[in-house]
This record gives structure tokens, sequence and C-alpha cells, in this order.
């Protein structure tokens, strides 16, 4: 068992700490509860997204739609949870089935029509803004209701209702691809698709599901997007694809597909976080601040890379051979 | 496959062609010679940025950073300027700062090994944390008169300056793609890096210099930018990186690496430049003009795809109503 | 001889004059009630209104459009420059050709263009904004300010007016920080989340900005810090109601948008109709105006101050 | 009441943007045989197990029968439904998953909805026991090396407990003691009365496991025969449509001048103490079991493996290469064992393939003369007589022996003057491979130095002037061809 050691999220999950230890030493705000609970509230919703951009990722895919999806979906909320009639149940469900909804046009010109998927999502991306735009006319949705808003702030039995989604999130997703044939087919996919495909993989369907599932992610991100600002620019999410993206690189899934997992996505958000809450608490220049984030990110990677390449250097005395050679067991 | 890299950009020249058409019917200040040639002017910023995705995207890399580093060439330029007093050596700089960036991809993709995503993700912020510090945010516009004639000047009277700069790299990136070696070594490490190592190619010099040659392409671009908006800030440029990409790949240009051509990217690039200007010229909302650029990018894939679809709608027809 | 047949050929379609209004961006709230104020006045004027714009608010992609309109011969063109400098050229070019070219809300160099329509200084407006924090924080402490974006021009220059105005006015307060908030709603909640932990005494919070404010002000609800962190800022009404009402934010600052696009669309007609305006002229629905002929620049009025006593009268 | 034949196909084509890859091809497989199926490279054997497979769905007209039975085989689950499971060319297996995942996804006893992980583990270990692997299935698959992939391939086509087993050339990166595991195997399935269809390029092979044999020649049906009743000589005939046989080719003349001496090199976990000598003109053949380091060696000879100690002489000058690209310049070539990975670029044309080693001397003022570059492509097209004769057709789209002689025609024109080549006819057709080995041969006699890295002893026989044999990075043995036996070799390359 000292093979989780030499993990990638082992590596990550040091780089965090050091980060954090070196940010704590400058300034004794961070290492507080709150400060700590806030680092989390304020990136859960990057979180839930990059749970399924690591899917995507995985299948050797990219999705650059998903800030375009989050600003249409968390529009259609805010416009729902405006009338009369709405609750909560529906807020979700518009969410959901907004996200899903996109998510498969997605997936439909990916899976169904074989065009890379940055290419069909560059072109959804400017799609599904266009078209909010257009819908809106760049009006903003405001003064949503307060049933709907205390959500983001609400606890149950003292755990915030947004942290309760996003465990709920990992949960799922965790199962899926751990315990589901459709979860393990994606990772098949992305290390080998044309052994996927003749292993009885309908390749087609698990990328649809996997772009799928990312705007239903994205769904849900869209309400806690709402419940947590109260107000929704047809903007919102603009750029927001990048974050997203640099997450779940930084957390270990190449983009070569195939490896990925959900620890070391949340590794990544956090390293993120916590660099964005560090810079301010530490109080460095505004300036200055892109200069150190991207110094961390550059140093985070190589230091990754050059690991890797140790562990490269190892890798080669496994040998089976000579268990083979026991012979048959007839 | 090279047939159907040919049909690639045939489909995108009739697409374009038809584009042109439309445009000329409903907006009848579009064919005009002053409009085209200001389309080519619009279109050479980003076509020059293209350029460099192009040849990196054809090694199966990309560069996230490329926007960060013509930003960050306007502001080195403007900054020189103010300090030398020398356009010539102001100019120089900002060129050099483009060809060190690449550079400092280029270590960290083909030395350190890196993959390119993730060092130019992590450079895209750091670049344009430069340029914020040297500027402090702040647009710098004391350029001399002569500064203007790169963006906003004419040869002849008629031809922009920028159209001319565009038409001669755009030719020498075709040149040096098809007919060097370094061109060769370029293609042959985006199709199999492996085997162009066992080749006797060497990988990582044949990278530092796509980078570099991304960087530098960058920096004419943000140079370009910066004179004909006769101003230097951080985040010129910046708008551009998306569309250098997605204009790159609606050339044809395989995102998975080893093919692509200039052609194609220029074309791509001009579908984009007509769309935008005809649209504006109809007086169509700006909504429906993003709205309608993706739908064009997506629309020519599927045109090019067809065959793909068509295929798999038989499969499915054949094994489920038979 | 073609150039001028085209043009017939663009009033002959309609009998009427095509003015078209450049924005910074498209999809912004605040240029939206802007052009629906212009709107009206073409309407009533007997113009032709066209307006368009780049979606991203991008000097580059502004020039770009300019290009277009100038290439598409509308008769009057008005601008709200997302960089002073560099539109300038694009503006002499449309001068050259022909066309009326005015300023809104952000201008550009004075010799690129007829009039600029100012809704009020840059100067007046950054004073006036400092003036507001100090009035809530009283007099001293600690406060930080929430700029659009770093490299946002007009922004800088309301911070150096700010600037100038707490030092010669209020020497006991401090700016500790300027933090960007990248146009970007949740960037802004999180960063004013951040300031807050940052600096434990800060008393009052600056958002530049009509998507910076609401944001910051949700954040500062969501901590329960309403009325101990003071928020001022610039945004429309609509977004800082439930904030300017809950006691998160104290006040916001704008100017009556609508009417500065209504006064700009006034003025386009009249360069149209070759009379310059004069100093104090009274414009219907707007009211009295000064007037500069030295840089050729008009000033709507004071900046309007939102509070939760006065927000409900107005809406955009 | 069940058929005496496990599979019939009748009638089968199939055609790739106009290129018919099978033309009206049948094939009748008896339950419980070991069926072979031969034919040159670019014969179709491939193509038509992967329309068995449901990987490719044939043209119109096809008839497949299953046990007797009409059906039609949808997509690959079907086929493994339907009894069928495939040991594909190109190891077809997932590097990021377990083993256990390997042998049982799309398994439908294990492989349901939700997943037991016990249950998948136990299955995987018992497909592993059948094959006598003992390795912990919870492993990833790419921490194994390429052979122990293989036998993970063998687990899994074994543990659907098919009635047909489809083996696409499963030896080619074997070697002796694995190859003596998969006909035990073999054995094994035979007893149980479970069919393999066999296809390989090795005839000693083919009559050791099988017992009838169906040749195809250019995607089309031939003929079908009990093995005991043809002639290798016979098959060959059928298959290539003329007479070849090794040939055991001498040398002309081997120089007394040392074009390489490789002197004490070791590289740790890699190879110990390596010394040997190469002249002019001769060929040095390397065999030894998989794994045991050869291809290290000749990695590190061409730059591409840094030894740690120990020393290269050229023509008398020690040298230090440290790059591919150095060797190259020394006129060191080497000929990769894996052709897709390491020797292609698939997607380029053939033209540009040879040309990729020699571009900087196809130059005229900085750019490529393409008259130069056709004509050397033109000249090794000929020579090696690649086929088609069309040099802008990419590399990709050739049948396995033409892509080998292309990698061959690439660093022929670098004018080298030392050759290493690693496995060079492996996945080669016997009428391809003997023209390989003449050309190696040509090149000796021109004075060039070569060494042939095989695993396939009567290649080695062959070819070679000199044999070194390897066990686990060292070199046991050199025998000279006089008095080289298969026997003899073997029991040195195991360590005996
Ligand atoms: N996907 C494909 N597209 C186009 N042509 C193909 C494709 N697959 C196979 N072919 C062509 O079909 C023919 C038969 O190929 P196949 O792989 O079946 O040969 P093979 O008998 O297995 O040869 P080898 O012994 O070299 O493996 C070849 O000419 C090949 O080029
Ligand atoms: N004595 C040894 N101890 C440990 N590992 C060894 C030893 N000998 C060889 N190996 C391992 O086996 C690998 C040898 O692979 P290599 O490709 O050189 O073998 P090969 O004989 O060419 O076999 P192949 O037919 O697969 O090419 C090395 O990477 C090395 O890690
Ligand atoms: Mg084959
Ligand atoms: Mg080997």
């Amino acid at each position: 068992m000292r093979n989780w050691l030499k993990k990638r999220e082992f590596v990550m999950l040091m780089m965090l700490v050091v980060i954090s230890l070196g940010i704590s030493l400058i300034t004794p705000a961070f290492l507080t509860p709150s400060n700590l609970l806030s680092i989390v509230m304020n990136n859960i919703i990057l979180a839930i997204m990059a749970m399924g951009m690591t899917l995507v990722v995985v299948t050797s895919g990219i999705d650059v739609s998903v800030g375009s999806q989050l600003g249409f979906a968390a529009i259609f909320v805010g416009l729902v949870a405006l009338l009369p009639t709405a609750n909560i149940f529906i807020v979700l469900a518009v969410g959901l089935v907004c996200g899903v909804l996109l998510g498969i046009f997605n997936g439909i010109l990916i899976a169904g029509a074989e065009i890379p998927a940055i290419v069909v999502t560059v072109g959804t991306m400017n799609v599904f803004r266009g078209s909010l735009l257009l819908y809106t006319n760049g009006k903003w949705v405001t003064s949503l209701p307060a049933w709907y808003t205390s959500m983001y702030n609400s606890s149950v039995l003292g755990v915030p209702i947004p942290i309760i989604i996003f465990a709920v999130v990992v949960a799922v997703t965790y199962y899926l691809i751990q315990y589901t044939r459709l979860g393990r087919s994606v990772y098949a996919l992305g290390g080998n698709p044309v052994a996927a495909s003749r292993v009885g993989i309908n390749t087609d369907k698990v990328l649809l599901f996997v772009f799928a599932y990312m705007g239903a992610l994205t769904g849900i991100a869209s309400i806690l997007y709402g419940a947590q600002l109260a107000t929704i620019d047809p903007n919102a999410g603009t750029s927001f694809e990048l974050t997203v993206i640099s997450a779940v690189v930084i957390g270990g899934a190449s983009a070569l597909g195939g490896s990925g997992s959900l620890l070391g996505t949340c590794i990544g958000v956090l390293i993120l976080g916590v660099l964005q809450n560090g810079m301010i608490l530490m109080r460095v220049e505004p300036y200055w601040q892109d200069v150190v984030m991207g110094l961390i990110l550059i140093i985070a990677v190589s230091v990754d890379v050059l690991n890797n390449r140790k562990k490269e250097a190892q890798k080669k005395t496994i040998d089976v051979a000579k268990a083979i050679k026991g012979g048959v067991s007839a | 496959m090279i047939k159907v890299k040919r049909s690639h950009e045939l489909i995108l020249l009739i697409f374009f062609l038809a584009l042109m058409t439309i445009m000329s019917i409903l907006a009848p200040s579009f064919l005009t010679v002053n409009n085209l040639l200001s389309v080519t002017q619009q279109m050479s910023e980003l076509g020059i940025l293209a350029l460099g995705v192009t040849v990196i995207i054809i090694t199966s890399g990309i560069d996230l950073s490329v926007g960060s580093i013509a930003g960050l060439t306007t502001i080195v330029i403007a900054t020189m300027y103010g300090m030398t007093h020398n356009l010539a050596v102001a100019v120089i700089a900002g060129l050099v700062a483009g060809i060190l960036c690449g550079a400092f991809n280029g270590v960290l993709i083909a030395k350190i090994g890196v993959p390119p995503i993730l060092a130019t993700l992590g450079t895209m912020t750091f670049f344009r944390g430069i340029a914020l510090v040297i500027s402090k945010g702040n647009a710098i516009s004391d350029f001399p008169e002569s500064y203007y004639f790169i963006g906003q000047g004419y040869i002849f009277d008629t031809l922009p300056v920028q159209t001319v700069i565009f038409v001669i790299l755009a030719l020498i990136t075709a040149f040096l793609l098809s007919k060097t070696p370094w061109g060769r070594r370029v293609y042959s490490v985006g199709n199999n890096p492996v085997a162009a190592v066992f080749s006797g190619v060497k990988l990582d010099k044949v990278l530092l210099y796509v980078y570099i040659f991304g960087g530098l392409m960058a920096a004419i671009s943000g140079w370009i930018i910066s004179s004909r908006v006769s101003t230097a800030r951080a985040d010129l440029g910046a708008v551009y990186l998306m569309q250098s990409i997605a204009a790159t790949v609606l050339g044809g240009t395989n995102i998975a690496g080893g093919s692509g051509t200039i052609i194609g990217t220029v074309i791509g690039v001009s579908v984009f430049a007509v769309l935008g200007n005809g649209l504006n010229l109809m007086g169509v909302s700006p909504f429906a003009q993003n709205l309608l650029m993706g739908v064009a990018l997506i629309l020519v894939l599927l045109i090019n795809n067809m065959s793909i679809i068509k295929n798999k709608i038989v499969l499915f027809i054949k094994l489920n109503f038979k | 001889g073609s150039k001028d047949a085209a043009a017939d050929n663009n009033q002959a379609k309609t009998g009427k004059k095509t003015v078209a209004m450049v924005p910074k961006v498209i999809g912004s709230p605040y240029f939206d009630t802007a052009a629906e104020g212009a709107k009206k006045a073409a309407a009533e004027l007997g113009l032709e209104f066209l307006y368009t714009g780049s979606t991203a608010a991008d000097a580059a992609q502004q020039v770009n459009v300019i290009q277009d309109l100038i290439n598409k011969k509308v008769d009057v063109l008005i601008v709200s420059a997302n960089d002073a400098q560099s539109v300038a050229p694009a503006l002499k070019k449309a001068k050259a050709a022909g066309i009326k070219v005015m300023t809104y809300d952000a201008d550009s160099t004075p010799d690129s263009r007829d009039l600029f329509i100012n809704q009020t200084t840059a100067e007046i407006l950054g004073r006036h904004i400092m003036d507001n924090v100090a009035k809530e924080i009283g007099g001293s402490g600690e406060y930080a300010i929430l700029t659009a974006s770093l490299t946002a021009s007009n922004q800088n220059t309301w911070i150096k007016w700010m600037k100038e105005q707490q030092a010669a006015q209020y020497p006991d307060i401090t700016l500790v920080t300027i933090a960007p908030s990248e146009e970007d709603q949740q960037k802004a909640f999180a960063q004013t989340q951040n300031l807050v932990k940052a600096y434990p005494n800060l008393k009052g919070i600056a958002a530049l900005s009509t998507v910076a404010e609401p944001g910051a002000a949700q954040a500062i609800e969501q901590l329960g810090l309403n009325g101990k962190i003071k928020l001022v800022g610039l945004a429309t009404p609509d977004g800082m109601k439930q904030y300017l009402k809950s006691g998160a934010a104290q006040s916001a600052t704008l100017w009556d948008v609508g009417k500065l696009g209504y006064l700009t669309i006034y003025m386009a007609k009249q360069l149209l109709d070759g009379n310059m305006p004069t100093d104090g002229m009274d414009v219907p629905t707007v009211g009295k105006i000064t007037y500069k002929a030295d840089t050729k620049e008009i000033i709507m009025g004071e900046p309007l101050d939102f509070s939760k006593d006065n927000v409900d009268n107005y809406n955009f | 009441m069940a058929s005496e034949y496990i599979v019939n196909l009748k009638h089968i084509s199939k055609t790739f943007g106009g290129i018919k890859a099978l033309n009206d091809v049948s094939l009748d497989i008896k339950r419980g045989e070991v069926h072979a199926l031969v034919g040159e490279n670019g014969a179709g054997k491939s193509t038509l197990i992967k329309v068995l497979a449901g990987v490719h769905f044939p043209d119109d007209g096809a008839e497949i029968y299953i046990d007797g039975e009409r059906t039609v085989i949808k997509n690959p689950m079907d086929a493994i439904r339907k009894g069928i499971s495939v040991i594909y060319q190109d190891i077809s297996l997932f590097p990021n998953l377990t083993i256990a995942e390997n042998i049982c996804i799309g398994n439908d006893t294990v492989w349901k909805k939700h997943l037991n992980w016990a249950e998948i583990n136990a299955l995987a270990e018992q497909a592993l026991a059948k094959v006598g692997a003992k390795i912990d299935p919870a492993m990833l698959l790419k921490d194994l090396n390429l052979a122990s992939q293989q036998i993970v391939a063998i687990a899994r086509a074994i543990s659907f407990n098919s009635s047909l087993i489809i083996m696409d050339e499963p030896t080619s990166s074997l070697s002796a003691g694995e190859v003596e595991t998969l006909y035990k195997i073999i054995e094994t399935l035979r007893n149980e009365n479970i069919a393999v269809l066999f296809i390989s390029h090795k005839f000693d092979e083919i009559y050791r496991v099988a017992s009838r044999v169906t040749v195809l020649r250019d995607g089309r049906y031939i003929s079908s025969h009990d093995l005991a009743a043809v002639e290798r000589q016979e098959l060959i005939r059928l298959m290539v449509g003329r007479n070849v046989e090794y040939l055991t080719m001498k040398a002309e003349r081997i120089s007394e001048q040392q074009i390489l001496k490789v002197n004490r090199l070791c590289k740790e976990g890699n190879f110990y103490n390596i010394s040997f000598e190469l002249r002019k003109g001769e060929i040095v053949g390397i065999t030894g079991l998989v794994g045991s380091g050869r291809s290290e060696i000749a990695k590190a000879i061409f730059g591409l493996n840094i030894p740690d100690s120990g020393e290269i002489i050229l023509e008398g000058q020690p040298i230090v290469i440290k790059s591919a690209a150095d060797a190259v310049k020394h006129g060191i070539s080497y000929i990769p064992e894996n052709r897709q990975l390491e020797g292609l670029l698939a997607k380029n044309s053939v033209c540009q393939n040879m040309t990729l080693a020699v571009l900087d001397e196809i130059c005229k003022y900085g750019c490529i003369d393409t008259k130069k570059e056709t004509a050397i492509a033109r000249e090794y097209t000929e020579k090696l007589d690649v086929r088609p004769r069309d040099i802008d057709k990419p590399v990709g789209q050739l049948s396995g022996g033409n892509q080998q002689k292309v990698v061959l025609g690439k660093w022929l024109a670098t004018n080298p003057k030392i050759l290493i080549a690693d496995e060079p006819t492996s996945g080669v057709d016997i009428g391809a491979k003997i023209e390989i080995h003449k050309t190696l041969r040509q090149l000796a006699n021109k004075g060039i130095g070569v060494v042939v890295i095989s695993s396939e002893l009567p290649e080695i026989l062959a070819v070679s002037d000199r044999i070194l044999i390897m066990h686990r990075g060292n070199i046991v043995s050199a025998m000279n061809k006089e008095g080289a036996t298969q026997e003899a070799i073997l029991a040195k390359a195991l360590g005996a």
C-alpha cells in the first residue's frame, strides 16, 4: 500500500498542503474555520462542474461551452423562479433539464457526427450565449425570491445545503465511475477507443452520456449560481470554462484521455481556490496576482511532470513472465 | 487522407463563396472594394495569430497563451518607447518579448515535457500578469505618429498595410510548412512523435521552434493591434484566443495533430471575418452574430462529416428495420 | 460619385437619416437602458436608429464595428469608446467620410469627434464616490475598491480622482487594495468575501461597476455584515434595489441613463440640422445642460445617488 | 441438434472506400477444431475476422451461420454473446484499467449495470489461473510489459466460455517460452471442445497447433485443407501463387574490417557487460526470450537509451551517441520492432515517410527539392517492391508487410554503415519475409554491417552469419552459423 504515495493525487495534495502552509505562515487569517469554509463555499459551483469535466477529459474530450451553459441554465432557472407558482422542485427540474438538453446537443454533434469536441463546443459556446443574449436582450434577472436564494445559506444539521448538494454529486459520480458499467466504459473509451468498440461498448452512447452528464451538473451548478448571487447576468459564466478545465487538468486528468480522478479534481479546485483566496489574504498587490498565480501553476505542473518521469523509469521492472511460466493448469 | 483534407478545404471554400454571395445580396455595401479591403484589414490580426496557432496545432499541441503574448507585446513596445523614444528599438523589444514568451512555452513543453494545454494555461496567466505589473493595468497611448503606419496605414493609398503583412506572413508560413525540412518535421511530430524521434528528428528542437514561431506571430499580431487602436493594454488580444483556435480548426487543421494547411486557416479566418462584417452591414444584432458564427462552424464540419453520419444512419436502419 | 449614391440609396428607402450607436459592449443593462432612451428619441425625431457593437468590451473589436458602419455609410455615428485613443483613428476616418461623429458615456480624443455627450465628468464622479465612501464610513478607516478589471481605462481614471479627493479631503481614510472582478458577478462575490477576511478592519467597499456592486452586496448579505461593511458604488437601481432595501448596500451612484441616451440622439438631430448646442440650453425631458464649447462637450448634470429611499422611483 | 460446424461464413465481401478487401469469401469452422487462416499480408485475414467479430459490417449478400443457424452479427457485443471472442492483432486492451477489468469488460456474467468488484476479481483470477498466470488482478494493465499484456488478452478470450476463440497473430509479441504456454492453452481449449481460429505467418506454428487450414489470397477464398494432407510447400504456393522457401544465404565476403565494436556496455535493469563486434559485410543475429534486453541494446547503440557505462566504437573511433539524430549522423540506422508506434507516420505518404531521415540531404537552398525527394521514394519503392507503387498513398493504408518495407526504405535512403533491424519480419508474410531477408543480405554484401534481432529461430538461422544469444540482459553465448541448431539456441536462451 505504499502505492498511493506514488500517486499523482498525493503529489498534488502535498502541493496544496505546501501552498496552504506557506499562506498561513504569512497570514493567520487563512487558517480559520470561517475562511476555510468560505473557500469551499465559493468554489462549490466550480467543483460541481469540474466533476463533470473530469469525465469529459477522461474520454479525451473537452467542453468549452460550459460557461455558456451555466449562463443559459441560470437565466432560465431565474426566470422560472420568478413565476408565482414556482417552487424549489420546479426550479431544480428546470435547471437539470436545461443543462441536460444543452449537453445532449453537444453530445449528438460529438458522438453522432464525430466532430472533435473542442470544435463542437467552441461552436456551441457561441450558439448558447448568442441565443441567450438574443432571447434576454441582455436583460438581467433580478430580485429572485427569498425561498430560492435562501437555499444557498441554509443548513441541514449544520451542514450548508450547497455542501450537501456537492456531496451528493460526488457520491453519485463516484458510484457511477466506480460501480457501474457505464462509468467504467467512460474510462475504457478514454483508454483505448478502438478496443472499447471491440469489446462491445457503444462509444457513441457513452460520449453522449458524458456530455449530457456534464450538462446535468452544469444545470445543478446553475441553480446554486442563482441562489448564491440572487441576480443573474446573461453574461454569467463567461470564460468560466477555462477555470473549470484548469481545475481538472491541475487535478491530474490527462488531456490525452483515460486518466483522471474525482479526488484529483477536488484537489485541483482547492489549489485554485486557495490561491485566489490566499493572494488577497496575503495582500499581494493586485497587479502581481496573475504573475504569482501563473508561476505557481507552472511550477506545480512541472514538478508533477518531473516526478512522473521518475516513476516512468521505475515502472519497467514489473514482469509477469515468471509467473506465467508456472504452466497451464489443465 | 490527403483526399479527405482536400475535400475539406473545397467544402469550406464553397461555403465561403456561398457566404460571400449571400452577403452581397443582403448587404448592398458589402461588395465594394473599400469594404472588402477593410474585411481583410480586420482579419489580419486574428489571421496572423492563427498562423502560429495552426503550426502549433499541427504538432498536436495547443497554445492558450497567444492572446496574453499579444497583450504583453503591446505593453513592452509602449514601455520601451517611453524609455528610449526610439520606435525601432521598442518594436524589436516587443517582438523579442514575444519570442521569449514562445521560448518559455517551448522549454516547458519540449524540455520539461509539460502537456501543452497545461503549460500554456499557466503561462497565459503569467504573461498577462507581467503585462499588468509593467503597465499597472493602464492603457498606454503615447506613440509617435509613425507608429500608426503598420496598423492604420495604406500602401498605394488603398492596400491596408496589415493586410499586406498578413499575406506575406501567410505565404512564408505556408512555404515553411510545405517546403522546408522543418515543416516536414512539424507534421511528423504531430503525426507520430515516437516514430519521428526514431527517425532522428530532434523532437525538443522542433517543438521549441514551433512555440517560438507561435510567440512571434502573437507578437506581430499584438504589434498590429496596438498600432491600429493606437493603444497598448495588457488585455489586447485576449478575445482572439478562442477565435484563433476555432478558425484554425474550421480551416481543417486536425486538433489531434498531423494535418492542416495554411490556406485552410486563411479561409477559416475569412469566413469569420466576412460573417462579422456582413452581419454588421446588415445591422443584425451582435448577439445573432455570435450565434451565427457558432452555427457556421458546426455546419461546415457537419457537411464535412456527412458521409460518416450517413453511414451511421444506414447501418442503424439495416440493423433495426430489416 | 458612387459613395453618395449608396448613401442616397440608404436614405431613399426610408427617407430617414440613419443614426448608429455603438456602446462599449452589447448586453449590459447600462448601455441597453441608454439605448432605449435613444430609441425613444429617434422615434420622436424621425431618425432611423441602429444599435450595434461587440459582445466583448474590447477596443479592437469596437474599431471593427466602427469600420463596418463607415462602410455602411450611416449619417451619424455615436460611440462610447472602450479606449479613447483606440477608436480615434477610425472616428477620424468616419469624419473624413462625411459622417457626423459623436461620443457618449466615454469619450474619444476631442479632435476625432464633433461632440461628446458626457453624463458627468470623471473628476466629478470620482470625487463624488469618494465623498460617498467618506459619508458612509464616517471620515476615517479602511476601504477597498472593487474594480471591473485592472485594465478598464474609465475605472482607472475614476480611481485616480477618488485617490485625489481622498488625499485632499479625507486624510484619515486609507485605501487598502484594488481588487479586480473581471466583470463577473461571482468573482465580485468571492473577492468581496476574501477582502473582508483579508482586512479585518475594513469599513467600506466602493464597487465601481454594474456587475461588481450587486455581487459585492450579495456577498455582504450572505456574510451577515449588512451595515457593518458599507457598500457604495456605481450600479443601476434595478440591480441594487433589493440590497439597498436590505441594507447590504448604502448607495449606488449613476445618472439617469435613459436620459443620457435621449440627450445623445437629440443632439445628433441638432448636428444633422446644422445646429450646435449652447450652454444652459433646455432639452425636452432632460432639462438644462452644460455645454463647453472649447472641448465640444455636453455635460448632462450631476451624478445621481440611489438609496433605499428613492430607488423605487427608477426603473432601469 | 448441434451442427457439426460452429461457424459457416458464405459470400462475405467487404469494401473500404471502393477497395474490395474481401471478395466472396467462405469459411467453415468445425466445433472444437483448431483452424488456421493463412494468406499474404493484406490478403484480408484480419478483415475477415473483424466481420465475424462484429467490428465490420459486411457488404450485402453475406451469409453468416452460427451453429447452423443463419444470423446477423450486429456488433462486437453481439458476437461475444453468440460465443465468439477475439484476440486482436494489435492487443486491444485498456492500459488505464486493471487487469481484472480488462478480462471482464463486456462479459455479461459479471459486467452488469451495477458492478460487483469481488465477482469481477474472482472471475479474472480464475481466467488468469487457467493460463497459469499468478498476478494481482487489481494491477493496472499499463504496468505490464507487452508479452504479459498478450497473456491477459488470452485470459480474457478464454474467460467468456466462448465456443470459438479467434487469435490474430497471437505469437507475434511472444517468444519461445510464452509461445509454449500458448500452445498448451490451445490444447486445453481443444480438450474442452472449443474451436480456435488461428492466424499466423509462422508455418511451424500452424503445423503444430492446427488441424485444418483455409487459404486467402487477394481478398478471395482459395481453398481449405486438412493440414495432415497438405505439404508446407504446397500451402505456400496456394498463398503466394508461386514457390518460395527460406533460403539460407551465405555472406559473399565478410571483410576483416571491424565497423562496430561494443565494449562492456551496461545499463542497470536493461543489460550488463555487453561486448560484441560487427564487421563489414556481416550479419549478426541476436536472439533470446522476450525481455532479455535485445531491443534495449539496439536502442542504446541508436542513442535512444543512454547506457550507464561502456563504450561504442565506430570504425575504430569511440563515439558518444546522445540522440537518434546523432546516431543517424554517424551512419547508424534502426528499424524498430513496433512499426505502428515507432516506425511509421501512418497519415503521411509513402514518400514523406521514406525521406524523413534524409530531409537535410534532399534540401536545396534550405527547401526540399521535390524532384530529389520523389526520386528517392521511387527508387526504394521499386527496389523493395512496395505494393502498390503509389508513393503518395498514406502508409497507414498499406498492409503490414508493405509498411515494413517502407520503414526499411527510409533507412536505406540514409546510406547507413550499420543497420540494426529489430524483428524486421514481425507480421510479415512468408513471401515478403524472404524478400526482406534477401535485401538484408544484399546490404551486407555491399559492405554494411547488419544486426538482426529476432525471436523466430528459423529466421535467425537463415539470415545470420553469427548468432548472439541473450538471457536476462547478458550475452550468454555466441555461435557461428555452422553448427547452430534451434534446439541449442533455445536451450541457451532459456538459461540452461
Ligand atoms: N479500415 C480500413 N480502411 C481501408 N482499407 C482497409 C481497412 N482495413 C483493411 N483495409 C485493407 O484491406 C486489405 C486487407 O487487410 P487485412 O488487415 O485484412 O490484411 P491481413 O490479411 O490481416 O494482413 P496482415 O497479415 O498484414 O495482417 C488491405 O489491403 C488493407 O489495406
Ligand atoms: N535481467 C533483467 N532484470 C530485470 N529486468 C530486465 C532484465 N532483462 C531485461 N529486463 C527488462 O526487460 C526489458 C527488455 O526489453 P527489450 O525490449 O530489450 O527485450 P527484447 O529482448 O528486445 O524483447 P522484445 O522481443 O520484447 O523486444 C527491459 O526494459 C528491462 O526492464
Ligand atoms: Mg492482419
Ligand atoms: Mg525487442
